[in-house]
């Protein structure tokens, strides 16, 4: 089983000089089935490998898929797919000559998220990030008025991150002689005495918190992501910060050993107070903004905070709840965004004023939207209720009440943000009640979307009630098997 | 008593929440109500063909799917379960009714909203009432504390915004802040969520661990509105009567105490609180709430506000009866919930029909009205002696069977408490029926073109009125309920 | 600010200078770098690939994967540049140069008013570079064909000596790029418009996936040369080989469409009317 | 490979790179940066990295100072750093 | 004494790199101009190149050509005789991440220079906070 999946997409951007649209949803479709085809038959048959150029893996790549990155593919694929046909339009209208290279780059960044997850060799996975990195300054910087600036940011926090990712590669290269995942998990544990490997560990992790955003290197996020064009907003939200926990999930895990990471390195406790730190920063911040997609930005920033902490709590509930939350953030992250984006693409404009009676406006939009804020809430039987409760009961494992404490109270946080929206939505302008309590509510136009940025709105939506009934299914099947064993 | 898989319960809860669709997309007013109905009537329907193998002593599961190892979102019908869903179900036929007469009756905006969340609310309340585990039960008690929120926030001005506010911030922070950790932490303990009769945290924890839990709980499902979280109620008052008829007299708040009561019997068992002695304190919460609930009651002038601190009040009475930790205590507070809702729910009708046919709210304009609206006032009346709990009313069953319980439980302070609180509800109620009807021509407020509300409005409070007196004199399907729960938790009745 | 960043810089370069001490020692050839796989490399490309450059073996055969990813993020940057700077149709700016080459002296017309003659004679020059430039023009003109040649010999000769696709297409963009800088940016881009340069650079890296996709076509794995075997004759080692050659092309191609594409876009503003 | 040699020029890159961030003019900057890769670029050459040397002598001497270049032509010389 | 000197010797490769590598840091920490912070962000990844490189040094060997490679084949081709390529090869693709990372944030400083007519990161900062 290759993966078709990227080649597909990626064939499908160059191809797609031709101003098309079908050529870029075809091509994310082929990306879909074949990554669940690629989940279903890894599920049933146990990892693959493939072979890059048919060389054996410690001297050519390879791609290593296990049930965890068949998951992830998944997830990515139907993100961009879901993203793409709802911002068809706003595509058209934002940049209405350059639609072609829009859809290469947004074609490009999925290749390169992808190939970060599938890929089995360390440097390969600096090659990819690189590449999602570029596509994604470029979509970014195409935004409204400081975007431009905040790129700049951006790249450069985005270029020291992945050249300390790819510091530490060399580090691990230079004690190992190995480029390979596998075979440097095979040979690190006879040296895990050495500085270097140490240096080796912390560079790699530093380099994708930067890339991660994860507090404090937070800075360039929010203003990125505030600017940005919708539909790349729309993209680059739910997938970056997502694929980049993934990362470190993987090189914390299958590169170098669990006992390494968690016991004999001793930083998961400070690591996990710095998410706490990140969540309960990320939410008060969010607090003070004034801006609808500022505020969802500052949000990630939090959520961020939520999977570095369960992943560091360094037990199997808190590990399965962070690998969930990537899947349940990505989608979440994804109806808020779409939602905002469709708010802004009648609205031109996300401050909060410019949403007074917004529900009347656009009532499947904002319903979409009010089921995302459940999920970012975490109310059942929304998605993020349970990974929340695979975090949480991970912390109270490893008697970690900050944490526990720093969940509950960024889910009030979000309670507050998200009502305020939804009040200042739902209420405002006021209606003139008089006193026998007869309303005549505002005649204000019905101003929907069109159906094309509806439906996939919906989808993902309904896909986040999805994702809460099935996480069961979800963790004990698919996360749980991928998982080493030592973690209990 | 054996167990057997069914898919009712399930299609109970389903029913109304498949209705909304339905609900948008019909046009005309007619249509929409039609439909409501006939899910009401529906949904009445499955939840009393579940009743003949309930008293079987059977015991219908549905589980649903499994969303953690070992926690599901499932279904279970006991007695108990039944008996709130029975009271739920029929009063949401007779809200029904009221709801289009009065919605009508005031020409309100935004009906089909109103109506679509009604349902789900309801697919809520039973969703709660069948909840197998804690989780299903925190699934749907989150579930409906949104679906109200449109509800209580429908007039869409300032002040439905800030009570909105206070409602969900009250609801949802005490829920997720203190019943989502306390339920994380049971989980931990013991591995488990699922209800048993005799609860299941047994030796899983030191007492003051328990004691933390349990307050936990307490205080985390504030739609109990045990003080010091009972002031959302109040504020909520500023929704359409029928809402607050149903929501805040029947559904959101029973579900509140509802979820106390599963907590007590199912989770911690009552058993096994006795053994650990800590049903004292919560008694003592719970009789302060009452006191103080009475008392400000007196002192309210807005008819629905002065209910509403009643209904705090009559809450804390099933609180307190679950604390006595005694057969009889758990048999009167399960009782009251169905004995209390009839009662209450008259109140709201008629307090909502005094409002559409005159626009009234506030009780000091209220004298004389007996003369020009005789009926409403005579069913106030029965529903207040049934508030009250005096004959020939409802209310006096239940309140008879707390007595026992207090008695039986050794809690003579707890037993004053209850027969002081009769008397102040009798000092708030009775002064309004009588200053509506024995006043001279000059004090009446009204003119005489003052008539009747619609009928729609007017027929549903005679429904619950007949029935409250009804339920005095045949208690037995719901007592017999009650002994049957009471009896599953290992009691000898 | 300037305190703070010389601190932690510091700090920082202390902790790295540091632990170097764990550092196998420079040029050490027992280090683990060195024999790990470094050993396989050397002594079995030439039997795998016949090419005895051991970089261009292990670039575009043992870890082509990498490189084909590394000609998609040279063609990111293209097509990035171009999303944006590029900006639409510019207006007629208000006065335009011309210069009448055989007196080299400078016209300025202002907008609207009657243009010189469209003869050999007259050409349209950019406002930043005034100055009649003819020594530098007439060297470079005479370079530039030269640098392409050699572009193209180190493109071809990768196998044996330093170079290949990716260094071969620089220096073909380099002398692209000088031509423009010499001339001016309208005359280049009569030469390669930007067109052709994003259908260049596009092509390349559909060469280099192409090739990918054949291989599997034909049964082998991705970019597994040998499978190409049948088609250029000879045996698999010598497909891979000659699938280096074809790839590196590819890069090539893609690489000096690219940087003539960014050079356009940046010296121009995206407007493409003055270069510099 | 003579260490001595390889010792010289690290100190030229390093006073280059010092150059390149320090001078008080962006096109100056730009050019002791084409210097800087230049430098750097011998370096690797001495160390046997020949292609990386070559490329590095393309790219970073060549075409990135010209984008440089035309980067600081297009917006300003100015600096106050 | 001797001692000492072959440890320097034998590091001071790696303490070059950290040295440009810090240059690179400062003044993307420090530096107010963009362009200056660019040029920073170029040594900061030349100096992880270097680093590379120096991993791929050999003592006693060779370029990695193999020499007659086409002659009579299959001389014995000894690991020991050639340099190692594995490091060069990663970094011919770190210049061009490099070089294309440096295209799009030229492309974006002239953007921004556009818009706010400087380069100075402060001076935009203070337009932006006067808006």
């Amino acid at each position: 089983m290759p993966l078709i999946a990227a080649f597909v997409a990626t064939i499908a951007g160059w191809v797609n000089k031709k101003y098309c649209f079908a050529v870029a949803a075809l091509g994310l479709t082929g990306a879909l089935t074949s990554s669940v085809g690629l989940l279903s038959y890894v599920l049933t048959h146990g990892p693959v490998q493939y072979r890059l150029g048919g060389w054996a893996p410690p001297f050519g790549i390879a791609y290593q898929i296990d049930p965890l990155n068949a998951l992830i593919l998944v997830v990515i694929a139907a993100v961009a797919l879901l993203n793409l046909l709802g911002t068809q339009r706003s595509v058209a209208l934002e940049f209405s000559e350059k639609i072609g290279a829009f859809y290469t780059l947004y074609l490009l960044f999925v290749v390169g998220m992808l190939g970060i997850v599938s890929t089995g060799d360390a440097f390969n996975l600096f090659v990819l990030l690189e590449i999602a990195s570029i596509t994604g300054y470029a979509l970014i910087g195409m935004g409204r008025d400081r975007a431009p600036l905040a790129t700049l940011n951006y790249i450069f926090m985005g270029t020291i991150g992945a050249s300390f990712y790819l510091l530490g590669v060399g580090y691990l290269y230079l004690i190992t002689g190995s480029l390979n995942m596998a075979d440097i998990a095979a040979i690190l544990p006879q040296i895990y005495a050495s500085k270097v490997v140490l240096f080796a560990f912390i560079f790699c992790m530093a380099g994708l918190f930067m890339k991660m955003a994860f507090f404090p290197v937070h800075g360039w996020l929010p203003n990125a992501y505030a600017y940005a064009p919708s539909a790349a907003a729309g993209l680059i939200a739910p997938l970056t910060t997502k694929v980049m926990v993934y990362a470190m999930v993987r090189i914390a895990l299958f590169v170098f050993k669990p006992e390494f990471t968690f016991e004999q390195m001793g930083i998961g406790e400070p690591l996990v107070w710095a998410a706490v730190a990140a969540i309960v920063m990320g939410s008060l911040l969010a607090l003070a903004q004034r801006q609808l997609k500022k505020m969802l930005a500052y949000v990630i920033v939090a959520e961020v905070g939520y999977m570095v902490g369960g992943f560091w709590l360094g037990n199997r509930a808190g590990i399965s709840g962070a690998v969930l939350h990537i899947v349940n953030d990505a989608a979440m992250t994804l109806v808020v965004f779409m939602a905002a984006g469709n708010l802004f693409y009648r609205l031109k404009g996300d401050s909060f004023g410019a949403l007074k009676g917004v529900f009347r406006e656009m009532p499947v939009s904002m319903a979409a939207f009010v089921v995302g804020a459940l999920s970012i809430i975490g109310v059942p039987p929304t998605c993020g209720f349970f990974s929340k409760w695979y975090l949480i009961s991970g912390a109270i494992e490893a008697g970690h009440y900050g944490f526990v404490a720093a969940l509950l109270f960024s889910s009030l946080v979000n309670a507050v943000l998200f009502f305020r929206i939804i009040e200042i939505g739902y209420f405002e302008p006021f209606t003139h009640a008089n006193h026998h309590g007869h309303h005549q509510p505002p005649v204000r136009r019905f101003r929907e979307v069109p159906m094309s940025m509806l439906v996939p709105l919906l989808v993902a939506a309904g896909s986040l009630i999805l994702l809460g009934v099935f996480s069961g299914d979800l963790v004990t099947k698919v996360i749980h098997l991928a998982l080493p064993g030592q973690i209990t | 008593m054996h167990t057997i898989f069914s898919i009712k319960p399930l299609i109970a809860v389903l029913i109304s929440m498949l209705v909304t669709p339905v609900l948008v997309s019909s046009k005309n007013a007619n249509i929409r109500e039609g439909w409501t109905f006939t899910a009401a009537a529906l949904k009445f329907a499955v939840v009393l063909s579940m009743l003949p193998a309930v008293l079987d002593h059977t015991v219908l599961e549905c589980t649903l799917i499994e969303v953690m190892p070992g926690l599901a979102i499932k279904f279970r019908v006991d007695p108990m379960a039944m008996l709130f869903a029975l009271v739920s179900s029929f009063l949401w036929i007779v809200t029904s009714a009221y709801s289009i007469g009065y919605m009508r009756g005031l020409d309100e905006h935004s009906q089909t909203r109103y109506f679509c969340f009604f349902a789900l609310s309801l697919s809520a309340t039973i969703g709660v009432a069948f909840a197998a585990n804690l989780l299903t039960l925190y699934l749907f008690y989150e579930l409906l504390s949104f679906a109200t929120y449109p509800l209580v926030t429908h007039h869409q001005d300032k002040e439905a915004r800030s009570s909105g506010r206070k409602y969900l911030f009250y609801i949802v922070g005490s829920s997720i802040g203190l019943a989502l950790p306390a339920m994380l932490v049971t989980y931990h303990l013991t591995g488990t969520l699922e209800f048993s009769g005799q609860g299941f945290m047994a030796g899983a924890a030191s007492k003051s661990t328990l004691a933390v839990l349990l307050f936990m709980f307490v205080f985390g499902f504030a739609k109990a509105g045990i003080m010091p979280f009972h002031s959302w109620l109040p504020a909520a008052m500023v929704a359409p009567t029928p809402v607050s008829a149903l929501l805040h007299a029947v559904a959101v708040v029973k579900v509140g105490v509802f979820c106390i009561l599963r907590v007590v019997t199912g989770v911690f068992g009552v058993q096994h609180l006795n053994v650990i002695g800590l049903g004292t304190p919560l008694a003592v919460v719970a009789a302060v709430t009452v006191i103080t609930a009475s008392l400000i009651a007196l002192s309210q002038d807005g008819l629905k506000r002065r209910l509403a601190f009643s209904t705090i009040g009559q809450l804390s009475y099933i609180v307190l009866g679950a604390a006595l930790l005694s057969p009889k205590g758990l048999i009167g507070s399960m009782v009251h919930i169905a004995m209390h809702a009839f009662g209450k729910i008259t109140l709201f009708f008629c307090a909502g029909a005094i409002f559409v046919a005159t626009g009234v709210k506030n009780i000091s304009d209220m004298v004389g009205i007996g003369k020009r609206m005789p009926v409403t006032m005579t069913v106030f009346l029965i529903g207040a002696l049934s508030v009250i709990g005096l004959p020939p009313c409802g209310g006096l069953i239940s309140k008879w069977n707390l007595v026992l319980g207090t008695l039986e439980a050794d809690q003579f302070p707890l037993l004053i408490v209850l027969l002081v609180s009769s008397i102040l509800n009798a000092a708030y109620f009775l002064p309004i029926v009588y200053r509506a009807f024995f006043c001279t021509e000059e004090e009446s407020q009204f003119e005489n073109q003052v008539k009747e509300a619609p009928r729609w409005c007017l027929v549903p409070p005679v429904i619950t009125a007949c029935l409250s007196v009804v339920l005095f004199f045949y208690p037995q399907p719901f007592f017999n309920l009650a002994r049957m729960a009471v009896r599953s938790m290992g009691f000898d009745v | 600010m300037r305190i703070f960043g010389l601190l932690t810089v510091l700090l920082c370069g202390g902790l790295l200078i540091y632990h170097t001490a764990d550092f196998p020692a420079w040029g050490d050839p027992a280090s683990p770098a060195s024999t790990h796989l470094s050993p396989y490399y050397i002594e079995h490309s030439i039997d795998d690939t016949m090419v005895p450059n051991l970089v261009t073996a292990v670039l575009a055969d043992y870890r082509s994967y990498d490189t084909m990813f590394e000609t998609v993020v040279v063609f990111a940057a293209g097509i990035a540049c171009f999303f944006l700077l590029r900006a639409a149709k510019s207006k007629t700016p208000e006065s335009m140069l011309y210069r009448h080459i055989p007196t080299g002296i400078t016209l300025r017309i202002e907008k609207g008013s009657k243009t010189p003659p469209d003869s050999a004679d007259f050409e349209r020059i950019d406002s930043v570079w005034v100055p009649y430039d003819l020594i530098i023009k007439i060297t470079c003109r005479l370079l530039v064909p030269f640098i392409q040649l050699f572009a193209l010999y180190v493109v071809a000769h990768g196998h044996h000596s330093p170079g290949g696709g990716f260094q071969g297409g620089v220096i073909f963009g380099a002398a692209l790029i000088l031509f423009a800088l010499t001339h001016n940016l309208s005359n280049s881009l009569k030469r390669i418009n930007e067109k052709t340069s994003a259908l260049f650079a596009a092509s390349g890296v559909l060469v280099y996936a192409g090739t990918g996709i054949l291989c599997l076509l034909l049964g082998a794995n991705f970019l597994d040369y040998s499978a190409l075997a049948p088609l250029l004759g000879g045996d698999p080692k010598m497909a891979h080989s000659h699938g280096i050659l074809i790839v590196e092309i590819g890069v090539a191609i893609a690489v000096m469409a690219v940087m003539v594409w960014i050079y356009y876009n940046l010296a121009s503003r995206g407007r493409h009317d003055e270069g510099l | 490979m003579i260490w001595q040699l390889d010792l010289i020029i690290m100190v030229l890159v390093i006073a280059a790179g010092i150059g390149a961030i320090s001078v008080k003019d962006n096109l100056g900057a730009a050019i002791l940066f084409g210097a800087y890769s230049f430098l750097m670029c011998l370096l690797w050459a001495i160390m046997g990295a020949v292609d990386v040397a070559f490329t590095e002598a393309s790219v970073g001497a060549g075409v990135s100072t010209v984008f440089f270049v035309a980067a600081v032509f297009r917006t300003t010389r100015r600096t106050k750093d | 004494m001797d001692g000492l000197f072959d440890f320097i010797v034998s590091k001071y490769n790696y303490w070059g790199y950290v040295v440009l590598m810090m240059i690179g840091m400062y003044a993307m920490i420090v530096k107010k101009n963009l362009v200056k912070k660019i040029i920073g962000m170029n040594i900061f990844q030349t100096a992880i190149i270097l680093f590379y490189v120096s991993i791929g040094a050999k003592r006693d060997a060779t370029l990695p050509i193999i020499a007659h490679g086409h002659g009579d084949a299959h001389h014995a081709v000894h690991a020991v005789d050639y340099m190692n390529p594995l490091p060069h090869v990663l970094m011919l693709t770190a210049i061009v991440v490099a070089v294309a990372t440096l295209g799009v944030a030229l492309a974006l400083t002239i953007k921004i220079y556009k818009q706010y007519n400087t380069l100075e990161e402060d001076e935009i900062n203070a337009r932006l906070r006067g808006r």
